[in-house]
């Protein structure tokens, strides 16, 4: 044996251990001496073995693969012939060996080329001062939405004082339409929800209602206020409402209906 | 290095050094890679300077000098297509809120914040703070009344970004107007020039 | 850009954004921010290409065209330059396992890990991790097969370290690794759009 070594680690595989022998034999990857190859391969293995070399198990099933092979190889063909049992191994490792080469060219190329350098992103600051062109329109249509609010609340703070014939509305009833109404809408902001809330005693309603709904967890306020400079506000009338869909976290509605109905 | 650029590539050298590493490098460093002395290396970059930052340069960059270092930046002017092109493009809408107050103060102008909040029924003073950031109001005066409150009124860039040329051009706001509460700025006399708004 | 650039100026807008992001531009992108089609970016980037690419170029940066979008990168003989002064050691060498790995995905796109194992024979999962750390090759979607194993393909990384502009131009390669009878993914219809391998 000498000064042979048996490296292991010196192959990616056992494709890798095969195609050095095929190269060291000098045969032909389409009519591989099984026996010889099978034998040095094997020969290989427990080289290594008994220099203590860790043997992945790859090698030991492409050993048993090798055996197998040569078993096919030594039976008498049927008629008419089957497929060569080295079929399979051949195909393999013509196409490991492509691999390799593909790698090869390509290291050659990543040697030359990886001296392309990029650089990082610009950290560029965000201009706070940045508005994009907006219609003029719009300024009208805000105020009329502030014009039709102011309107509603001077209404509601007149109806206030001859309310005593009205019908009240009781909060259980209320929480059913603003649940009715979070179901259709599923976000709604505190100004939509008392939009409709023809008095102050009904705005009164209305809002103690939406605390109900708080304290049970049915409805949420929603926080995130990634989207836009200032929408989400937790604040006035532009809080903005979600319904819990997580049916887990939402107190049970027994509650409601013994403390509030 | 050990070899020595030819003397046509050391701009290019420069070039990609200074790409590479975005901060800016000291002639020091760009003379020690290139063989230069600092002094010589600064030069071979002041040469180099008008091809970027000259008027007539065709280039998108910008070529710094500072005293002990140079660093190359994009051209202030595309920072607009930079932001767009990176996505970098926040707060480039107005949203309700903002548009509500940027209203009042277009129509009632000027309008203090006690006035804002009135009209709206809600404090103001995270979109007043907003749209002064955006320079889309400004301050224009105070009125004369205890506290000596701001005035708020609307500026050129307002009217830029809504496409009028003057306060006189914008939507007839018609009866929505009339509902709103009077504005303390008209009904008392204030040290503030109300005839002109412009910055 | 609300606004148009006059033509001499597209160009340096384009060099502008192009540095500032660093990374790869689709002409989509380029062309949404400059007013054009993505055609026209793409047509005015190549028009752009020669005054960094050419052999005679003074530019120490070159302009990287891929399918879809480009980028602004140093040209590779500065690296040495670039790396001392900037202090970077040469390195980021891959092995030979991780380069095998990388002609089987490259050639083969998009394949699951079980096609690399198979082609080389033994468990690559140490250097597929490698690649993808390293943003050579990246998950592009998933086989609609039982455990829905991930598909790998190359990035825009990996095209510019290997210096060519789109997989058509990858070095010719022996028929058997290129044509696949056995790749799983090519025999089973994906989710994923095969078209796109960008960054």
């Amino acid at each position: 044996m000498g000064a042979l070594m048996y490296r292991l680690d010196r192959f990616e595989g056992p494709l890798d251990l095969l195609l050095s022998l095929i190269n060291k034999n000098k045969v032909n990857i389409e009519d591989i001496p099984i026996s010889l190859i099978c034998s040095q391969y094997l020969e290989y293995i427990s080289g290594a073995e008994a220099m203590n070399m860790e043997i992945a198990s790859e090698f030991l099933v492409m050993a048993s693969e090798l055996m197998l092979i040569k078993s096919r190889m030594l039976l008498p063909r049927p008629e008419p012939p089957e497929e060569d049992p080295r079929r399979e191994l051949a195909d393999a490792l013509k196409r490991y060996r492509e691999a390799k080469a593909a790698a090869q060219r390509l290291a050659e190329r990543y040697s030359i080329f990886s001296g392309r350098m990029v650089k990082d992103t610009d950290e560029i600051s965000v201009d706070k001062t940045f508005v994009a062109d907006h219609d003029p329109e719009l300024l009208r249509i805000a105020m009329r939405r502030i014009s039709a609010y102011m309107e509603a609340v001077e209404e509601a703070s007149q109806a206030f004082t001859p309310m005593l014939g009205r019908r009240v509305v009781p909060v259980g009833a209320k929480i059913e339409s603003i649940l009715e109404q979070m179901q259709k809408s599923g976000r709604s902001t505190l100004r939509e929800l008392i939009a409709n809330e023809a008095t102050r005693q009904d705005v009164i309603t209305a809002f103690i209602a939406i605390l109900e709904l708080i304290r049970i967890h049915r409805l949420l306020i929603d926080e995130d206020i990634s989207e836009g400079e200032d929408s989400g506000t937790v604040h006035g009338l532009d809080t903005v409402f979600i319904l819990n869909t997580d049916e887990s976290t939402v107190l049970s509605d027994e509650r409601i209906a013994h403390e509030v109905y | 290095m050990e070899e020595m650029l030819p003397v046509e590539e050391t701009e290019a050298a420069v070039e990609a050094i200074l790409f590479a590493a975005g901060h800016p490098v000291t002639y020091e460093k760009l003379g020690a890679v290139l063989g230069l002395t600092p002094g010589e290396a600064r030069l071979l970059v002041e040469n180099m300077a008008p091809s970027y930052n000259s008027k007539s340069s065709p280039r998108g960059l910008h070529l710094l000098l500072f005293d002990n270092a140079c660093q190359l930046c994009t051209k202030e002017k595309y920072a607009p297509y930079i932001r767009e092109a990176l996505g970098i493009r926040r707060g480039g809408n107005l949203s309700a809120s903002s548009l509500e107050v940027l209203a009042i103060v277009a129509y009632n102008q000027p309008v203090t914040r006690a006035y804002i909040d009135a009209v709206r029924g809600v404090d103001s003073s995270y979109s007043v703070g907003t749209l002064v950031d955006k320079e889309l109001i400004r301050v224009v005066g105070r009125l004369d009344a205890p506290g000596r409150p701001a005035l708020y009124g609307t500026t050129e860039k307002f009217l830029r970004v809504f496409g009028i040329n003057s306060l006189a051009e914008l939507p007839e706001a018609g009866p929505e107007l009339t509902s709103l509460p009077k504005n303390p700025a008209s009904q008392t006399g204030t040290d503030h020039d109300t005839g002109t708004y412009s910055e």
